[in-house]
């Protein structure tokens, strides 16, 4: 095979592979000058792919890269779920995760909204969220805190990687209107991160958990 | 039609600023009086490492008279930047007179071009990386992606960009309702001064800054406040002499001790 | 080469082949068992795929099919909008490249000038930089460093291979230096008292001040 078909074939692989969909012979055969065999190069691409992972297949008279039959089945017995949070879900880990350990009534507080029952459960059963004990207010109302799950689905090495008020600020994901300010200056919103005292105020009460 | 359009034209020209080729006058499009150094740098042609710092600094004041002279306005940096280029070429004429306390004019023009050099440096890194084969543009993803499993059960679609911005819209909701001052619950510079006091002529040892604190602190913000007040009691004191107060590294911890006492002992 | 390990690179070039984005190579080892040696898997087929129009390159730790670079001028049809960047975020983003990991005053600095709000939320949302933990000096100033998604964007392998940056660091250009002293006043004025529940992580802890 000489230089130039090499290049050709290049060329047809790299096109089918970035097409969002199948592309016909006609088609294809735009990407060259006349006279290229474009259908000879095609079926030496299918041959060569035909014991690989990926398979050149024919769709009518469509040409697309798609994964190996066998390997195809074989992978979807692990077909995966991707799902996507609610919202109210987002919000509330991210309460979670700057006012740990925090309790649902809190979490309401800051919301304005009372939480609908499966949200935090959502966030649970995602191994996101864990309960922090209990908090020596009348009531003992259950904490919640994040886990190293958590740390792992975004990235973070240690909850204390999260950025700031002062750094969402500055990064443009909240306004530094002056009413915040008045907030985080004296405080009350700044990095809520665990500190140790709390640790091990709230730690030393394992109990059980949900029992609403 | 075309008349109107030239009409246009020749006001418009009227009403800009005119620009002067080398030296830029016009501010827009300039981020900072270190980008305009830079740029003035350019004009001298040569390597930065072989940078005149001293006729650097004479094209830079002429650069902001000239810009007075047009009555732009010039924000608080480049004048900051003009009175230290004034001060740094004044240090450079007169002969070394070392004082210890100060880098020498040569140490601070040699600081001047390291900045430059590192901003140059980035500005043609940030341009190479541009240049470069870029996804989407020079090299393409799987158009057409298959999806099967990653072998975790259920993954979620959600990045930490959602997350901080989850929060953020939050807390800028809370910011549109009514905002409610409370009133201080901090601990203030005179309960630290009114305790502090107390405790005078009774310190005969180097004692923690944090053992003075009140016993009765409610929360960490409360507790910050009271090291915060009895610091700075600390400090008022010890400006008249009622207490010392040592550290013995920076971020170390804090002593106090009584002055006398220590002759004493 | 044997017929199990034929079938193991048939399944990690399957599974690369169909996806959009970068995979790790911890992901990619949860479909073996055991002590396959996912990396050697990869490599060879790398080499497979070096001459192709579609290539298998390394970012970091994850791995991903790629159209071959030399083919970029035949393929401008498939030519997304991407996104123009400002001045500001193109050396903000070369910044937090070369020196990460970087704090916004550092990088204030090397710019000389204060960043604009939108600067780090664009290339935060692009996915191109990330929080980076929390540098150990007065005020735990956040940092922020560059993703696999900046090295995919713009075909790196890691963070070595940017460019010029060997000679930019002999050149001292990367050290970090503080700026001409006199003149910084924004230097000076971001000295902010140690906090002491922040100290957590130095040993000289004060006793704990809380008791309740």
């Amino acid at each position: 095979m000489n230089d130039e078909s090499l290049e050709h074939k290049r060329l047809v692989e790299a096109v089918l592979f970035a097409s969002k969909e199948p592309l016909g012979e006609k088609k294809l055969s735009n990407y060259f000058q006349e006279g290229v065999d474009v259908k000879s190069l095609l079926k030496e691409l299918q041959e060569e792919y035909a014991g690989k992972g990926v398979n050149l297949i024919r769709l009518g008279n469509a040409w697309a890269f798609r994964t190996a039959p066998d390997i195809a089945e074989h992978l979807s017995e692990h077909r995966e779920n991707v799902k996507t949070l609610s919202r109210a879900a987002i919000e509330t880990l991210a309460i979670c995760a700057y006012h740990q350990p925090v309790t649902r009534a809190e979490i309401e507080e800051i919301r304005g909204v009372s939480l609908s029952k499966g949200t935090l459960d959502v966030l649970f059963e995602a191994g996101w969220i864990k309960p922090r004990g209990r908090r020596r207010t009348p009531g003992r109302p259950m904490t919640w805190g994040t886990t190293v799950s958590f740390l792992d689905q975004f990235g973070l090495e240690k909850i204390d990687d999260l950025p700031g008020i002062e750094e969402l600020k500055s990064a443009g994901l909240l306004d530094a209107r002056p009413a915040i300010n008045a907030y985080s200056v004296r405080g009350e919103m700044e990095l809520p991160f665990v500190h140790p005292e709390q640790d091990q105020d709230e730690d030393d009460l394992p109990e059980p958990l949900l029992e609403e | 039609m075309e008349k109107l359009i030239d009409l246009d034209q020749h006001e418009d020209d009227d009403l800009r600023p005119k620009k002067k080729s080398a030296l830029i006058i016009d501010l827009e499009g300039f981020e900072g009086p270190l980008d305009i150094l830079l740029e003035l740098a350019r004009d001298q042609k040569v390597d930065l490492i072989h940078l005149s710092i001293f006729h650097l600094a004479d094209q830079y004041l002429n650069w902001v008279a000239e810009a007075r002279r047009k009555n732009l306005e010039l924000a608080a940096d480049y004048l900051v930047m003009a009175a230290w280029l004034a001060y740094l070429k004044s240090r450079l004429l007169i002969p070394t007179q070392s004082t210890e306390e100060e880098p020498s004019a040569e140490e601070m023009a040699a600081a001047l071009a390291f900045q430059l050099q590192r901003l140059e440096a980035m500005r043609t890194a940030g341009e190479q990386l541009m240049e470069r084969s870029i996804l989407g543009k020079n090299v393409f993803k799987r158009g057409e992606p298959e999806s099967f499993g990653k072998m975790d059960d259920v993954s979620y679609d959600v990045t930490l960009y959602d997350l901080m911005k989850a929060y953020g819209d939050q807390m800028n909701k809370h910011v549109d309702q009514t905002l409610h001052i409370e009133a201080t619950d901090l601990y203030s510079m005179d309960m630290a001064i009114e305790r502090l006091r107390s405790f005078l002529g009774k310190i005969p040892e180097w004692t923690k800054l944090q053992s003075f604190l009140p016993k009765d602190l409610k929360n960490e913000l409360h507790t910050r406040s009271a090291i915060a007040s009895t610091f700075a009691a600390a400090l008022e004191m010890a400006r008249d002499g009622k207490v010392k107060i040592r550290q013995s590294e920076t971020f170390g911890a804090i002593y106090i001790q009584s002055p006398d006492t220590e002759l004493i002992s």
